[in-house]
């Protein structure tokens, strides 16, 4: 088990109905993570249109997460 | 060379005085504009929100790249946060450059890719009050990204 | 839309207030500067001149074209006649769009036409006190265009 | 012979020293004019680097002339 912040923006801070927490997870990588997440909160955004950004980085969908990290779920972006 | 966001209205003539350069014989700018229709709806207002660590420094990497890839000389974005009106001013690029050729493709080149990579969200709200974040509606209808009134 | 010649110096943010659009979600600008160098050599000042009327009536036609094969809301060009120092501006295109490729695309051409179809002609100034009309040299050096002091 | 109003602009107006005469011609295309200009008043560009514009309206260089007519030699553009 780890423990993560993980920050919403945009309809995921809608649909979680917060902008950040700390939580305690088995998921190891932000994939794993994003359908736990996504399962217990009903978000509508599939995996696959949802990019990952650990400690204000991208990362790739299968980064290894660690104790600690803040981890940001990015829904498809509209700037402009 | 910048990217950054502001959560108050843009001063174009103010911003452009930053770019002032003897050795540049050409300026192309972009303004994007809250415009009143999108897919053929008529939107009232738009929310932008940011996440805005994340947002600077990827914004930064893109005007880099268009320094790498075109000879200019300045380059500038400027990102509204917030709520914003009909007509008002949400983003604001300009690229300054020896020659007209070099303006036009880095200025082209920041805002595509501002829209593609920047993790900024565009939240419209409709005549009727429904509200949709754009590019984030899931299969079937916009049910999920277009919230109802009530 | 429409083109015209202006004798006295040009204010940008006035002439685009006259673009404003709610339909509009792009306006591209295009603004040409005196620099200080052409072809390696220092530049002080420019004359532009023009044949007014035929001026006038081609730079018309280049913003119909432009209207015609891009899906625009309004274009507009400016160009200055006259004596310019350094820094100065010496032409301002301006295009709405509901779409950022139109106005761009539209912008681009009109400048790009503007200056291969319009008859305005531009004489620089160099340090040292020659003069020369561009594109107008002659066969051998630019002698011929290339006036030397006194 | 016919009666024309010539005008001059930029390297032209300077290598003339005027911005419009009145002339009488046998030349019946404006490049034939220019060609007799050009050797009369050693204008520098050649015959094909200028555009010609009658009535200002521009017109081809085999155009036919008519007495009465405004001509304007267009040398080289450089707006911008």
């Amino acid at each position: 088990m780890i423990s993560l912040t993980v920050h919403y923006f945009a309809i995921l801070r809608e649909q979680r109905g917060l902008t950040e927490e700390k939580l305690t997870t088995r998921a190891t990588t932000p994939t794993a993570l994003y359908d736990e997440l996504r399962a217990r909160h009903h978000l509508t955004l599939p995996a696959d249109r949802v990019r990952a950004a650990v400690n204000d980085e991208f990362v790739a969908a299968t980064a290894t997460l660690r104790d600690g990290d803040r981890v940001v779920f990015i829904p498809p972006v509209a700037g402009g | 060379m910048s990217f950054r966001l502001s959560a108050t209205p843009l001063d174009p003539a103010a911003l452009q005085r930053a770019l002032v350069d003897v050795r540049a014989g050409a300026c192309v700018t972009f303004e994007g504009w809250v415009r009143n229709r999108n897919e053929g709806q008529a939107v009232l207002a738009l929310d932008y929100e940011a996440y805005a660590l994340l947002a600077e420094k990827e914004g930064a990497k893109i005007v880099a790249e268009a320094r790498m890839k075109f000879a200019v000389l300045a380059a500038h974005c400027v990102h509204r946060v917030g709520h914003l009106p009909l007509g008002e001013l949400a983003v604001w690029v300009a690229v300054t450059a020896e020659h007209r050729g070099a303006a036009f493709d880095a200025c082209r080149y920041i805002i595509d890719e501002a829209k593609a990579r920047v993790p900024i969200w565009k939240k419209e709200h409709y005549a009727g009050g429904a509200t949709a974040w754009i590019n984030c509606a899931t299969r079937g209808d916009h049910a999920d990204a277009i919230r109802p009134v009530g």
